[in-house]
């Protein structure tokens, strides 16, 4: 039993503990303290991810690989991130208190647990202990009845995909004898090999997970919650959660069950598909950011799953890029959105960011360029995300998916750059308040990537490539 | 492929691609009141311009005639995985585009100087990405490099457009960003597709790939839909007249002189010697969208009443005319074509500026709210009237020599595709004329216009050199000529040979 | 070389006069203007009697590339033969005259610095087409043409009717040139090449070369004749395509004199007479052009007698006289039309300018209803006129009666239906052509002025700047015919062309001339006689009759006074639809249509964005249920794909 | 051991997944009962892994089952505490008032 | 044949109490029968042979889950006959779409058949020689140690959300601090005034003199949230 394999996991929710111990026994003036040692724990975290062992440990239930260690490093990435946004945002919000950090870092151990089981217990447990962290986030804001329906609609929704990715598990299980990924996996080297009751399961598996992607049509709890939760913890769920989720998908699609992927293939095609299609088109009609920003969410899940759809290395590595690129721009978007502050009150309108060009340049040329990114324009790295996957879909052909997908990103750019129309084009509304260094501080770095992503890309690329050929082998 | 014509294997055209972001970084550090800001602003982008265009003078000089292939090409890996490398060079057909990229852009800075008084650091940030995206992409020698930059593009327009434009500047720049952003995902699809097939995506290469004549429609199809909306061709154009009425006039000036030539500079490019087999199929149909091209927007321009509006239609009608020279597949059509485009890259260019100039003045381009300024703008009158001689084609001008080749080239193909597209000769004359005569011609009426002055010594210096170039085009013609001749044979000889190729297969097959 | 001398001198003086006038002012841009119109007047000439004299060799001087592009190989290039040179003279001669005399005409004017750039720009541009050593060259030059004569026309631009006229020239002449331009890729379709060394020696060889068109098989050698002709209707204003040229009396009068006279309209002649080597392989284009021009002669001559409009009847009767030199190319006696051209050009430009003078004697009135007895006021303007319509009704031994009788002759002895057809027309149309310039001279000259006292106080004579050309004039329109016959027409005509003009072998139109029968050497002269005896009769014993006929015959009298109705039939037939459509194509093509789909497609966008938002009530249940729909969809995808 | 077929186990256990899902989303009335729904349907979930384990005679199922109870009992707890502020706020549970945000 | 019987008893009474939960009126029956169903549940299971879990089933889930239900239901004082009863609008093509789903599973569950190498994957193979309990203990705490932990880490994120949503840390709860006791100095609390004859008899004083201002805020603060609770009573309808 080679626990050490899974020392991150164990030594992040030590300091988890730590913190909690920390921040109950200090009553004041803990929660910048908790969410700096979150944010600590989150780098040690990440130096062990990757001077870490790998290999298979705890019996098959943990495994520790290149592409476990790539997604979780994109999960303590947009982990830190989010932490970083929250501390300014909860603070002028009143609900800057020690268990946010607290609940986040359980979350990422959660999260961490997931893209690393190799097992289906494994994987429902990491799943629960990250989705139970997020119900409660999405509550923070106990005395807003926005954010307390935002957390009652998810854990009502959450509750139902995780009762039926249980089903899907039980079946799965009971139709294979087994829930080890490996073992299903020479279990099934056929499609002829599973049963109809083993693939139903994997149906209410993927379910599951697709609800976690917010995947059509598992997709509508997504701009309720993005728009009802506080806006550091929606940052954190466009974020690290979908890494996650993404990451699991990836894993168990290709892993266990990836010889049966004429078997899915065609599901997760509708589900792209449809994705991709309502993102395009639903986010039009948004005034909300955050809900427009769900709902762009809900599009490039559906470009990550095109990727998936191929089932084989290329669309991973795709779908990896595409999601450490989407993590960066959304974070660099969110935090523009928590910028958007007037008179010490949260903004959230689109209208609201009328005039920021004149107002506001710096923060108006970045946003700007996070939106041209997440349209897709090239020499943005959003370009990039999609580039890897179309071609991965084309590479499988997939050609129905890659146009579906050319068009619904020109649907999509209507309304991102009508958000530039509104900051560049609009008359002036008032000037928004002096943001943190914080946000600044994230948006510039975030935006900086973003930008220059493409004077670079092989780390990124050579990462990912390391990473999918691993859960192919 | 040499990279000797390199001075001393240091990176010309990175460095001419890449300079203007120095410039963009410089004046991003520019501190100080408003005042102090917009002048240096103008200044530091005046000067990045103008260096950036002296450097390109160096590509023009070292440039070898003789050599039909690529020549100062630079290779670095890039996205290795994918056998991607950042890769430049120019040969004949693209290097006098980059030149007409740097030659305008100090020249549209120096029009803007005093047009533009708001966010001027921006306006001049917007204008440098311009330039390193339209040079970087006329440079390309990869295709998803040039794809990027073709597609990055949009960014700054967009801004241009809507930031410093008119008053319908927001349906303008959103309809420009959506037109233009739809064809070019197309071909991204196309490039994909291209992409597996060759296994590579350097332009060369692909150049030299036959691609089953199945997929080669396809391909054609989806290129087309980019480079359509580009050029653009009927029925595609009419994002052209919005953009163009509600850019800023040097927004104006680089739209007609660059961007549009991006798309048909995409079709020499790539359809044509990429994709042989569907070119030829595809030809009847190019040239009728051509052909309805020309006559129809010559028609509507007589129409219009708005001055932008008017050059906008005529830009259309004229590429049209670059459309059939190109299709005509033989030497005359294409180097009609690429002649064409680089005339109309400097006259229309001037054109937009001719109407800046009054519109600085006076704040509209409504025809009718102008008449009589010949009396009071002689030297304008000058200028107008040579510019638009050029757009009429006037032999002597540079507009004569494009549309006199594609008509001889069109002749080869069609009596009648030569005779209805040579109707621009005569459409064309009507609404530039009755334009002239509108605006100059006639008494003066109106009170503001009494008082109206004539060029600055700004403006001359604008306009000089485009009158100057545009002689010289119509003069001498062959110091232009010469830079592609060797290109252009090689590629209707490869696009002969392809041809032939694919009938003996189909022979063979029969 | 003093060739090119006359050529460029001219481009000199426009520049330094229109680059440089408003700084150096009127009277040093006149003089550059002028100087370079007299070098070239001495240069010009000079050249063509050192070519004929034998003291040159006719040859082209190469100038510089022009054009390379595949195998089309165009160079700046200036030939000297026959044709050009004697072009060349007349044109610089006359356009020097013309010069001098814009000195006086023009002195009033605020801008004579842009006026005499023009006149010298023109003066090159017709210089250029004339010395052309291939057709692009010429085609540059009768471009430039076409724009010099757009200025000048246009050169008051602030009346409305000035720059309606200017574009009309212009656009009706691009009508034409469309033709020519295309005509000109077929001449290099079929002879790779379009210089004038490699056409002609071939075009024997490219005989039945055929070209594809009209779904029929025709010899390449007939569509190029058609084009190239109707390229030269266009400047020359035939029948059809010479709407233009009346309305061209915009210009100030010597840029009538200039257009009508000297160059442009002569132009498309000159393409005539230099394409002939092959033109005479295309008999049924040189028919075309035979019918063309002789329909034209009549018709201009037709409605030049009921024109009021001092200018508009000389202007008709420069159409009607064009007409003529058609008449000859189309029957092969091309050497006939360039002398009738030059000819022309010599009494043609006189008349204009005594008209001027009258115009400027007359305070600019220009209707010669308003006019009457000035011969005693303004006599040598009066002399002048006299010699200038003796010499156009062609009455020996005036210049007129020399090429004109050989044109008819030429008609006649052609013995084909065009022929026959031709020498009609033609001699009908001297004979109203005597009849129009007499009724002209009677009316301004002759019985009692209907002008008020005020103008007639101030009539006076013009100074000699106007006068003395005129009377240079004069001498040209008397001895031009004498002097040249010989050479042009005549025995020594073979040696004097040597190879600039083309006739085949079975072409004997030029020795045939002084073979016709008597009755038709002589009918001309009796038919102008006739028609002058008839003006005679109408405008000055019998006044009352022209009103009685007139009043008679109604319907023909507004038809000939409306030109045929023409313009009326252009403006509906071509104008107004054109405009029409524009307009259609702009609202309904354009914005509703072309624009109306991505419009749509965005309101559609927009719509169901709309809807599919709509699905979001916010309900959990709802949103359980789309999750359990989802399930069963899947669940039963899979079964059936399964 | 097993005398009664593992099909009607499986049978009862999709009946109360079903019911389970109605109750989630047929009901109008209060939101605690949606809570009750997801035990059940978590309840037939454990009955399908207790099923399976004795018929594959693999303890694995037990653990799993035992692993799903534990993580139950958890969702109700934060599901209650969710539902208490929720009511806190809006002063209703009616499934039907759950919809201020929507579009 | 008995355990047939039982089962059939079973089973039906679960199924029977499952339905009344989901359609009950009244919340507090819901809870009720969902108490009925646990322990069919439970009987289930032993039937099926898993003793523990029957065991847990009964004790964590009647004994704490279902009783927190009830303790809810009955904390927010819901107005019941308020509630609306019924169903959903769509109640039919939600019910026809639930049937369908019902099926789907029933054919997939009809053609169960044990995977031919379901004997090898097998990880833990039940040992009749231990009893239930014991063998459930073995694996829990050396194999599946890993998920263990993690499920304990899930309870305590369980046991943080509902402190962090719910607990009001209300000042009006009065602690002892020691050291604010004993640092405490007459002046801070202690103040003389000077008072006017008849000053402290207006009205609202009622001739006291009132504490200090900040005081007085942390008192009115630990008010109103302490009303907060029910202050929304009645709201709902």
């Amino acid at each position: 039993m080679n626990w050490t394999l899974a020392l991150p996991e164990i030594v992040l929710a030590v300091i988890g503990l730590a913190i909690l111990v920390f921040g109950v026994l200090r009553k004041q003036d803990n929660v910048l303290l908790c969410t700096m040692l979150a944010i600590g724990g989150f780098l040690v975290a990440g130096v062990l991810v990757l001077n870490g062992g790998q290999g298979v440990g705890f019996n098959g239930q943990f495994i520790a690989d290149p592409f476990a260690n790539f997604n979780k490093v994109l999960i303590l990435l947009g982990a830190s991130l989010a932490a970083i946004l929250s501390l300014d945002f909860n603070e002028k919000q009143g609900i800057g208190r020690f268990e946010f950090p607290v609940l986040l870092l359980f979350a990422t151990v959660g999260m961490m647990i997931m893209v690393s089981a190799s097992n289906l217990m494994t994987l429902y447990l990491g799943l629960e202990l990250q989705s139970l962290s997020l119900y409660v986030l999405a509550a923070f804001a106990r005395d807003d009845l926005r954010s307390s329906e935002a957390g009652l609609k998810y854990f009502v929704l959450g509750g139902l995909a995780s009762g039926l990715l249980l089903y899907g598990i039980s079946l799965v299980y009971g139709f294979s004898g087994t829930m080890d990924f490996a073992k299903l996996a020479s279990l099934l080297t056929s499609p002829e090999m599973a049963s109809p009751g083993l693939i139903v399961g994997l149906v209410f598996v993927l379910v599951g997970l697709a609800f976690k992607v917010s995947a059509v049509p598992f997709h509508m709890w997504t701009p309720d919650v993005y728009e009802g939760a506080p806006t550091s913890v929606t940052a954190f769920f466009a974020t690290a959660p979908k890494v996650a989720a993404m990451g699991l998908l990836l894993r168990v699609m290709s892993s266990p069950f990836g010889h049966l992927v004429t078997a899915w293939h065609s599901l997760i095609v509708m589900l792209a598909i449809g994705s991709m299609v309502l993102g395009a088109f639903a986010a039009i009609g948004q005034s909300n950011i955050k809900r427009l920003m769900a709902y762009s969410s809900i599009g490039h899940m559906g470009f990550a799953l095109a990727g998936l759809s191929i089932g084989n290395a290329d669309g991973v590595r795709g779908v990896l890029v595409y999601m450490a690129i989407y993590v960066v721009m959304t974070a660099g978007t969110f935090a523009c959105i928590i910028a958007m502050r007037r008179q010490g009150r949260a903004v959230e309108q689109i209208s609201d960011l009328a005039g920021l060009g004149s107002n506001d340049p710096f923060l108006a040329m970045l946003l700007a360029g996070f939106m041209f990114s997440l349209a897709g324009i090239p020499l943005m790295a959003g370009f990039f995300a999609k580039l890897y996957v179309l071609l991965a879909a084309v590479e499988g052909g997939s050609w129905s998916l890659a146009v579906v997908g050319v068009l619904s990103s020109v649907v999509g750019a209507f309304y991102y750059i009508r958000i530039i129309k509104v900051m560049y084009f609009d008359p002036p509304a008032g000037a928004f308040d002096q943001r943190a260094p914080s946000l600044s501080f994230v948006a510039g770095a975030t935006g900086l990537f973003t930008v220059l992503f493409f004077l670079f890309p092989s780390p990124v690329v050579d990462a990912a490539n390391f990473a999918a050929q691993s859960i192919f082998r | 492929m040499n990279a000797v014509n390199n001075v001393m294997g240091f990176p010309l055209l990175s460095l001419i691609t890449w300079l203007p972001m120095a410039g963009v970084l410089i004046l991003l550090t520019i501190r100080g009141d408003e005042k102090t800001v917009a002048t240096n602003a103008r200044w530091t982008a005046l000067w990045t311009s103008l260096i950036v265009m002296v450097i390109s003078l160096i590509i023009w000089v070292r440039f070898d005639r003789a050599d039909a292939g690529f020549q100062f090409v630079e290779d670095v890996p890039w996205l290795a995985h994918y056998k991607v490398g950042y890769k430049m060079g120019v040969d004949g057909i693209s290097v006098l585009f980059v030149l007409l990229s740097t030659v305008l852009t100090p020249l549209c800075i120096l029009a803007s100087w005093e047009s533009i008084q708001t966010k001027v650091r921006e306006f001049m940030i917007s204008f440098l990405i311009l330039e390193t995206m339209m040079v970087g992409m006329f440079c390309a020698l990869d295709f998803v490099v040039f794809y990027m930059f073709f597609e990055a593009v949009l960014i700054p327009m967009y801004l241009i457009i809507g930031i410093w434009g008119g008053p319908r500047r927001v349906y303008a720049a959103v309809k420009f960003f959506l037109f233009t952003l739809t064809g070019s995902v197309l071909m991204l699809l196309a490039l994909l597709a291209m992409w597996l097939h060759a296994g590579t995506t350097d332009i060369p290469t692909l150049m030299h790939t036959s691609f089953p004549p199945g997929m080669q429609k396809w391909l054609f199809l989806a290129f087309f839909a980019s480079f359509a909306v580009k050029v653009p061709m009927w029925p595609m154009h009419t994002w052209l007249p919005d953009a163009h009425v509600e850019a800023p006039t040097a927004g104006s000036v680089i739209l007609a002189g660059v961007l549009l030539k991006m798309g048909a500079y995409g079709f020499a490019r790539f359809s044509i010697p990429m994709l042989p087999d569907a070119s030829a199929y595809f030809a009847p149909f190019i040239f009728t969208l051509s052909v309805v091209a020309v006559i129809y927007t010559s028609l509507v321009a007589l129409a219009q009443e708005d001055m932008k509006k008017l050059i906008a239609y005529s830009s259309v009608a004229h590429m049209g005319v670059v459309t059939i020279g190109l299709f005509t597949f033989n030497e005359e059509g294409i180097q009609g074509g690429l002649f064409m485009m680089l005339s109309h890259g400097v006259v229309s260019a001037a054109l937009f500026l001719i109407v800046g100039v009054i519109y600085d003045r006076i704040h509209t381009r409504e025809i009718a709210r102008y008449g009589g300024l010949a009396d009071r703008m002689p030297c304008y009158a000058f200028a107008f009237m040579l510019f638009a001689m050029a757009s009429v084609g006037l032999p002597g001008t540079a507009g004569f020599v494009g549309e006199f080749l594609v008509i001889v080239g069109a002749f080869k193909v069609n009596f009648w595709l030569a005779m209805l597209g040579g109707a621009g000769m005569i459409l064309g004359a009507a609404y530039t004329l009755y334009l002239y005569r509108r605006v100059m011609f006639g008494r003066i009426t109106r009170d503001d216009l009494r008082g109206i002055m004539d060029l600055s010594a700004r403006e001359w210096a604008v306009f000089a050199p485009l009158i100057v170039l545009t002689m010289w085009m119509g003069v001498y013609p062959s110091s232009f000529t010469g830079f592609w001749d060797a290109s252009v044979a090689a590629m209707v000889k490869q696009h002969t040979a392809a041809l032939a190729e694919s009938v003996k297969l189909a022979g063979v097959l029969h | 070389m003093i060739y090119s001398l006359a050529i460029f001198a001219p481009l000199a003086g426009a520049l330094v006069s229109g680059l440089l006038g408003k700084t150096i002012g009127d009277r040093a841009a006149m003089a550059a203007s002028v100087l370079g119109m007299l070098v070239a007047a001495v240069c010009g000439p000079l050249a063509f009697f050192r070519l004929t004299s034998g003291h040159e060799e006719a040859t082209a001087f190469f100038i510089a590339d022009w054009l390379q592009s595949g195998h089309l190989h165009v160079s700046w290039a200036l030939r000297y033969d026959t044709l050009s040179a004697a072009m060349v003279g007349m044109v610089s001669f006359v356009a020097m005259l013309i010069h001098v005399y814009s000195i006086g005409y023009m002195s009033h004017d605020a801008t004579r610095w842009r006026f005499f750039s023009y006149l010298s720009l023109f003066t090159f541009a017709m210089l250029m087409l004339v010395t052309a050593d291939n057709l692009l060259q010429l085609f540059f030059g009768w471009e430039g043409v076409g724009l010099c004569s757009y200025l000048l026309i246009g050169y008051w631009y602030d009346r409305p009717s000035a720059c309606a006229a200017a574009m009309k020239a212009f656009i009706v002449n691009r009508v034409a040139d469309l033709p020519f331009a295309v005509g000109l890729a077929l001449i290099y379709l079929t002879f790779g090449s379009i210089e004038f060394d490699t056409i002609f020696p071939s075009a024997f060889r490219h005989v039945n070369d055929h070209y594809h068109l009209f779904g029929a098989e025709l010899r390449s050698m007939e569509v190029i004749g058609f084009l190239l002709f109707i390229g030269a209707m266009g400047k020359s204003a035939q029948l059809f395509l010479h709407v233009w040229l009346p309305d061209a009396m915009e210009g100030p009068t010597p840029v009538s004199a200039l257009i009508h006279a000297a160059t442009m309209v002569t132009a498309g002649v000159f393409l005539m007479a230099r394409m002939s080597p092959v033109m005479e392989y295309a008999p049924y284009a040189l028919g075309f052009v035979t019918i063309v021009g002789a329909s034209t002669a009549l018709f201009a001559a037709t409605v030049g007698c009921v024109q009021n409009d001092i200018k508009r009847v000389i202007a008709y009767s420069t159409c009607s006289q064009l007409g003529y030199m058609f008449v000859a190319a189309g029957v092969g006696a091309y050497q006939a039309s360039v002398f009738h051209l030059i000819t022309h050009a010599f009494f043609k430009a006189l008349l204009f300018m005594a008209a001027g003078s009258v115009i400027h004697a007359m305070s600019d009135e220009q209707d010669i209803r308003k006019m009457g007895g000035l011969g005693k006021l303004i006599p040598i303007t009066c002399a002048v006129m006299w010699i200038g319509n003796l010499a156009l009704a062609g009455i020996p031994p005036l210049a007129g009666s020399y090429s004109k009788d050989a044109i008819i002759s030429a008609a006649y002895a052609a013995h084909s239906t065009p022929g026959t057809y031709a020498f009609v027309c033609t001699v009908l149309a001297a004979g109203l052509t005597a009849f129009y310039s007499w009724r002209l001279l009677f009316m301004t000259f002759h019985g009692n002025s209907r002008a008020d006292h005020h103008v007639l106080s101030h009539v006076h004579e013009s100074p000699w700047v106007m006068v003395g050309p005129l009377c240079v004039l004069a001498l040209g329109a008397l001895f031009a015919g004498w002097l040249g016959h010989n050479a042009f027409i005549g025995e020594g005509q073979k040696e004097f062309w040597e190879d600039a003009i083309f006739n085949a072998q079975w072409n004997h139109a030029i020795e045939n001339l002084e073979h016709v029968p008597a009755w038709v050497e002589h009918i001309p002269l009796v038919v102008a006689l006739a028609g002058i005896g008839l003006a005679y009769y109408m405008y000055m014993v019998n006044k009352l009759l022209p009103i009685k006929l007139a009043e008679r015959f109604g319907g023909v009298y507004r038809f000939l006074l409306n030109k045929w109705y023409f313009d009326e039939l252009y403006d509906a037939i071509f104008v107004r639809p054109l405009i029409c459509a524009s307009r259609v194509l702009w609202r309904t093509g354009d914005t509703a249509i072309i624009d109306g789909i991505p419009n749509g497609l965005a309101a559609l966008t927009t719509g169901s964005s709309r809807q599919i938002v709509k699905l979001q009530t916010g309900s959990l249940a709802i949103y359980a249920f789309a999750m359990l729909i989802g399930v069963v969809s899947l669940i039963g995808l899979f079964m059936i794909c399964r | 051991m097993m005398t009664v077929g593992l099909g009607h186990y499986l049978v009862v256990s999709a009946i109360l997944l079903v019911l389970g899902i109605f109750g989630i989303f047929l009901n109008r009335k209060n939101v605690i009962v949606i809570l009750m729904a997801i035990e059940l349907i978590l309840l037939s979930v454990n009955l399908n892994f207790v099923a399976f384990s004795a018929a594959l005679g693999d303890l694995a199922g037990q653990i799993m089952a035992m692993l799903v109870l534990t993580v139950a009992a958890a969702e109700a707890a934060i599901g209650l505490a969710i539902v208490v502020i929720y009511f806190r706020n809006r002063g209703s549970i009616q499934v039907e008032d759950v919809n201020l945000m929507k579009g | 044949m008995i355990t047939t019987i039982l089962f059939y008893l079973f089973a039906t009474v679960l199924v029977a109490s499952a339905a009344t939960v989901v359609t009950a009126r009244n919340p507090v029956h819901s809870v009720l029968f969902l108490i009925l169903a646990f322990f069919n549940a439970a009987a289930l299971f032993l039937i099926a042979g898993a003793e523990f879990l029957a065991m847990t089933l009964v004790i964590v889930y009647v004994g704490a889950v279902a009783v927190l239900f009830l303790f809810v239901v009955m904390m927010l004082d819901v107005d019941f006959i308020q509630l609306r009863s019924g169903f959903q609008r769509y109640t039919p093509v939600g019910a026809l779409v639930g049937l369908v789903l019902f099926s789907e599973l029933l054919t997939v569950i009809g053609g169960w058949k044990l995977a031919p190498q379901a004997g090898q994957l097998r990880f833990a193979p039940i040992d009749t020689k231990i009893s239930n309990t014991e063998a459930l203990g073995r694996l829990l705490y050396t194999d599946y140690v890993f998920l263990f932990q993690t499920a304990g880490l899930v309870l305590l994120v369980a046991m943080i959300g509902a402190i962090v949503l719910t607990l009001r840390d209300r000042k009006t709860s009065r602690h002892q601090n020691i050291r604010q006791q004993t640092e405490r100095k007459v002046a801070d609390t202690l103040e003389m005034v000077s008072m006017s004859l008849n000053a402290g008899t207006g009205e609202g004083d009622s001739g006291f003199y009132r504490p200090k201002p900040a005081d007085l805020v942390a008192e009115e603060h630990g008010h109103d949230d302490h009303g907060h609770g029910h202050g929304d009573h009645g709201h709902g309808h």
